[in-house]
């Protein structure tokens, strides 16, 4: 990237967060003369590694704190990370819902492959997985998927083709996704609410320009664009 | 007596296996070592191994049977739109993975184009193994057929019309000449084929899911293994090279050299 | 089997029509690029002809439906020995009986008879990388006399091919052939005469003579034909008791065969024993002297051969000596006029 | 005349094209026309497409000047141990690329191998657009060089061989003879190693990161966009295809027939 | 340039031992598979002998550092014309000027003119597909002359040449290798005489004779020699003023050269005109009547030539009627004492 005739902020952002982030990164440079943002986003552990292996970056987004919690290890952050928004799970199902899902209860039961509903997860190792199992356990329900997969998207997929009948996704998937699936609310959603931290980078070339980076995000006009792509607030109510 | 090559060119063949390697060297070295057996011995490894490998060798059969047909009739016959259908066949090669599972889903699905046809006949191929090889026959196909379609031009015709004119028909030429004559460049197309199946990862997560011990490959599972532990995916990685190494080495032994001249 | 070929291939200036009777051989002699290669192409069906027919019997195997080269039961010997390189010689041979169905046991039976045949027994076992250049010819004329075809085609069987291999194998062959249908390509005159019924002289693509193999050489028509039976020929048009070419010479002789008239296009031939050479032109009887340059000397048998571009004279070593002869030497090849036979072109 | 190839084969030849192909009039069919034209006209895709051409054409140029030399050692020297190099050779190939290029990163990453050497030298390689051109040269090494070298064993020696004994010393072999002999297989491998650049992902995200205009190449551009807009995604792969095809099919124009018997 | 070469390839069988000095041309006959590729491979530097040495005038060029084929300035003209083929006919020839760093313009005149002389100069601008046979292998010769090396090396160059061309080609060869080291191997008694100063016969894979080219083709002591020189030859040893061969045939003949005394081994050598064919023994004065079986018939010259394994009598055509010959007959070869030339072996 060319700061030749000017300032360049880094944000490296999650994926599901680059929609909003887009938005903040142009009213930043409305506001920021002669600065420009780039945005770089991809899967939160790539992100980490990325940094972790020099890449340069004055703010970091992950979509989950477990993550965060490495790059905080390993001492890649400038102060503790601080959340910019939260995010539940959400039982996606195709249009018209053929299979007839009204809730994680008709999802109960054994393994079995010719199971009428076809229901894919995230795999418990990665943030979204771990989620589906709080809240299944919270529902009191043994899933059995086909399929575990290791991203939401990957889970959209399955559900927007119609080659599954129900995804467990975040809210803000459902959002996206539009008119493709439709959303059905979970009550034990709330067991396992996710968390979107953000924070300036070590290596930061602009370490205020991050911390002001961090201070739109994290004030109204921040919220309120997160809002808008569906999150939920940074403390949600318990 | 081999003509040898000139002598600077070891100079960027050995950059080349430099640039090659290296990264490789690299990955041993960050290998936990510690943690690697049982890493490596875990159920969920050697399941997704043994997986891989079974899925692999069944692409690369398939690979075989519908790739050699492929690459005999465009380097053997002409037929208006030949070269149209030679740049579209290289297609999934171009097609980011993903994609390429996209498309299968769009193909073979539930909803897909021939997805009522397969349901009427009661195939579900979604999220099952079949999945698994159809997506790594579709990333590895155009691997095969390029490369024996190059073999089959550089071999020439000369062999097979001698054949002919003894009188030999066009099944007989084929299978005692033709592929004798190409079995070195069939043999590297195949092992092109498995290794690509035997990495595949994008079109297999889209189009087939992953589920322990049926759709979950060791790409599949070396990505889900790197959330919470990059390093032991890359030891998981260098386990699947070593085992591709391994395969590759067996399959391809003793290939014939060829002969100068007088 | 008869062969009717009638083929044009503008591309390599190639127009001819050739007949072979069943069971006839027949020798196609021509200088290189001639197009002989190009006809037993055309005739295997490797090649297809811009225009023409080609007709086995009374099958057509051009036109609307072309039968492809498998179908025709034909055999081609081409001018390289094109051996499988993946199989031993053995296998080689036995690769035309097996492709008409014969077992492998019975296959290789045949094709061990034919190694033999061609004095390759013992290379049975070799792959064609390890044959020397004539071994890997012999096993190529084994493998084509194998096949057991309805029609033969056989591009210099005999190149390559040793001294002391040749004379045997055109035995074989000659036996072979006796009966078969066959038109082989050749540059020896011993061939032609032990092997053809017929010889068609092609050149430049066209077919420019052709008869029963011992008459064509006794009385060429054809310079080529001429040369490779090892006569001088004089072509031009007959006038005043003398052949006179375009280039001015004139050669004297007797008429043979169909009466000529004033200006008939005729050859005059001779053969180089006849012509005696001197340093100055003789007077005497004989009635033709020809002016012309030594280009070269050869021995021929007990002989010394002058040549002078395309004439040749025979004459004693002793003779060569004391006219002290060399290319560049300017002489007079003289030759009496009963020496000399004329007949039309 | 071609010796043409036995009826029968034409069967599987036909299934397997429409293998190939079906998943892609599949595609066709599911993308969103209406929005095509908009899709593939924004600033953001037409970066994507540029940056992909530019660092695929820069990545097979570096393929050939290194896998050229590498094949020809290969195919043309022995020394020991050139098996196992064979096999290393075709490590890229196997690995998940993301897990490649991570391997790259350990590699000239800022704690790789060269990291500090290359820091010395001032150069960072990580996250620029040549770290791309990198990631994409490594994954398509690999085609270049098998292919080629099952080319120019198919093609043999024996006219190298004839041209040393006419003096030619073996620079003007190698440039006389042996690149002009196998160039089908050269320009083959030189199209696959294109076609497999053009389609990287993983190794690309990984290594190179993903920055509009710098390392943002179409694949990456399509996996984003694949998070918001699935078909979106797809029509931007179409235009990724349609725009290989058209590279591919004019740099492999007019290659020469080859000739039979007599 | 001075050649000598001895070098053993086992699992050719070969082993040879070979001189050639500066300016000679040697004449390499023997029969398929003797080994004489084999011999040009390993001059050439494409084949490493097991054991042996190389040497050109004082290089030796194998051994602890092998000199690379190209930096020996060796041409090969191989059996197989080899042309390049995505070159022209004329880039063909202008190959070896050009790796000399010869211009290219100055390159393609140089070839030119090779081309013109082997009777190729049309077809400069073919690619070597659209060749015929012997049009390319005109071209090979072209080329590997053109490379103008201190050795030559040149295998059959004129297979599939036809009668027309190969006079003039054999002449321009002659004046070609005037005073240039090489080796050439031929089938033909006439390339041994006229192009080569020596001789050197090769039987598997040994030299079984060698010497002047007109000497040893006058008076052969090996097999092959004298079947290359057209002369029968019978080997034994002297006894009783015959050669006796081990199977018990005995030929009187008039011993010649350096005393021979009794049981040395010797050679009976005989020209086929002199032997006369009778269908009984004959009594008078010849002191040699072989029972021989004829196996073949071959016209040569006027006469006819009657072959009986491998001797081989010329008789009229005439008489060859009378006797009723054909293969088959059993005959007795009939030849004069003074017709037959002893000497040791
Ligand atoms: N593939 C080709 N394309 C174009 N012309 C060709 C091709 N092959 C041969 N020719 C030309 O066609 C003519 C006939 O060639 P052909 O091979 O039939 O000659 P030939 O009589 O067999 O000669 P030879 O005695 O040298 O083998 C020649 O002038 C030759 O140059
Ligand atoms: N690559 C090889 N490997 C093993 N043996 C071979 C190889 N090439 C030739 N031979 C054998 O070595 C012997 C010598 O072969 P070479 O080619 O030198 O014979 P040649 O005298 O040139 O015969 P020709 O007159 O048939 O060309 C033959 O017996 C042949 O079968
Ligand atoms: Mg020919
Ligand atoms: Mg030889």
């Amino acid at each position: 990237g060319g700061d030749e005739d000017g300032t360049t902020l880094r944000v490296l952002a999650a994926a599901s967060l680059a929609g909003p982030f887009e938005e903040l990164a142009e009213e930043f440079e409305r506001t920021h003369d002669g600065v420009e943002v780039e945005l770089s986003s991809g899967g939160s552990t790539d992100l980490v590694a990325q940094v972790r292996e020099g890449a340069p970056a004055d703010v970091l987004a992950t979509a989950d704190t477990a993550t965060m919690d490495v790059a905080v290890a390993d001492g890649l952050t400038d102060g503790a990370p601080r959340t910019i928004a939260t995010n539940v799970l959400q039982l996606a199902v195709p249009p018209g819902n053929p299979a007839g899902v009204t809730g994680l209860a008709d999802l109960d039961g054994p393994a079995d492959p010719s199971a009428d509903v076809a229901l894919v997860v995230c795999a418990p190792e990665v943030p979204c997985g771990a989620a589906a199992q709080r809240v299944a356990r919270a529902a009191g329900v043994e899933l059995s998927p086909v399929s575990e997969e290791r991203s939401v998207s990957d889970v959209l997929g399955k559900v927007v083709s119609g080659e599954a009948d129900a995804g467990l996704v975040y809210v803000t998937d459902v959002r996206a996704a539009g008119d493709a699936v439709e959303g059905i609310v979970l009550p034990e959603a709330a067991e396992a609410v996710n968390r979107y931290p953000v924070a300036a980078l070590a290596d930061s070339a602009e370490p205020d320009l991050a911390q002001e980076f961090l201070d739109l995000v994290l004030g109204d006009l921040g919220r309120q664009v997160l809002r808008d792509a569906g999150f939920g607030p940074p403390e949600p109510p318990s | 007596m081999t003509p040898g090559v000139p002598r600077w060119l070891l100079a960027p063949a050995a950059l080349g296996a430099a640039f090659v390697l290296l990264p490789l060297v690299a990955i041993v070295v960050r290998v936990p070592w510690g943690d690697f057996g049982e890493l490596v011995t875990s159920e969920a490894s050697r399941e997704a191994l043994l997986l891989s490998l079974r899925t692999s060798a069944t692409s690369t059969v398939l690979c075989v049977l519908l790739g050699v047909p492929m690459a005999a009739v465009l380097a053997r016959t002409s037929f208006p739109g030949r070269a149209v259908v030679r740049s579209l066949v290289l297609l999934p090669l171009v097609l980011p993975p993903v994609v390429g599972g996209l498309a299968l889903l769009y193909t073979f699905g539930r909803r897909g184009l021939l997805g009522e046809t397969l349901e009427v006949l009661g195939v579900q191929v979604a999220f099952s193994t079949a999945a698994v090889v159809l997506a790594q026959t579709f990333v590895a196909l155009p691997f095969l057929v390029l490369s024996l379609e190059g073999s089959l031009r550089t071999a020439g015709e000369r062999y097979e019309l001698v054949a002919a004119t003894l009188g030999a028909r066009p099944t007989t030429v084929f299978r005692r000449v033709t592929l004798p004559l190409v079995l070195p460049g069939l043999l590297s197309g195949a092992v092109l084929a498995f290794a690509r199946a035997l990495g595949e990862f994008g079109a297999t997560v889209t189009f087939a899911g992953s589920l322990e011990g049926v759709t979950r490959t060791m790409p599949t599972q070396i990505y889900l293994l790197r959330e919470t532990d990059a390093d032991g995916a890359v030891a998981l990685s260098l386990l699947l090279v070593v085992v591709a190494v391994l395969v590759i080495g067996l399959a391809t032994r003793g290939r014939a050299a060829d002969r100068g001249l007088a | 089997m008869t062969l009717l070929l009638e083929a044009t291939v503008a591309d390599r200036g190639v127009d001819v029509a050739l007949e072979v009777a069943a069971g006839e051989t027949v020798a196609l002699l021509g200088p290189n690029g001639a197009g002989k290669s190009t006809v037993l192409a055309v005739a295997a069906g490797l090649l297809q002809p811009d225009t023409g027919t080609v007709r086995l019997d009374d099958h057509e195997l051009t036109g609307r439906r072309v039968v492809p080269p498998h179908a025709r039961r034909t055999a081609l010997l081409a001018q390289d020995p094109l051996l499988f390189p993946h199989l031993t010689a053995l296998d080689n041979v036995a690769f035309g009986p097996r492709s008409a169905g014969v077992r492998r046991r019975a296959a290789r039976d045949r094709a061990r008879r034919w190694l033999s045949e061609v004095g390759a027994a013992d290379l049975a076992g070799r792959r064609p990388g390890e044959l020397s250049g004539g071994q890997a010819q012999r096993v190529a004329v084994a493998r084509a006399l194998a096949a057991e075809p309805r029609l033969l085609l056989l591009d210099e069987p005999m190149a390559a091919l040793d001294v002391a291999v040749t004379p045997a194998l055109r035995q074989t062959l000659r036996r072979v052939l006796e009966g078969r249908t066959t038109v082989v390509v050749t540059h020896d005159v011993l061939d032609a005469l032990l092997l053809a019924d017929r010889v068609v002289v092609l050149d430049r693509g066209r077919v420019v003579e052709q008869g029963p193999a011992a008459e064509v050489l006794a009385r060429p028509r054809s310079p080529f034909a001429a040369r490779i039976a090892g006569l001088n020929l004089v072509a031009g048009r007959w006038s005043g008791g003398a052949v006179r070419s375009d280039a001015g010479r004139a050669v004297a002789g007797t008429p043979s065969g169909p009466a000529l008239r004033e200006g008939d296009p005729a050859v005059a031939v001779f053969r180089p024993r006849a012509v005696s050479v001197f340093r100055d032109a003789p007077g005497g009887s004989p009635r033709t002297a020809l002016a012309v340059v030594v280009t070269h000397l050869e021995p021929h048998g007990d002989q010394v051969r002058v040549r002078a571009g395309d004439l040749a004279a025979d004459v004693t070593a002793h003779a060569a000596a004391e006219l002290d002869l060399a290319p560049g030497t300017p002489v007079t090849f003289s030759v009496k006029a009963t020496e000399v036979d004329v007949y039309a072109r």
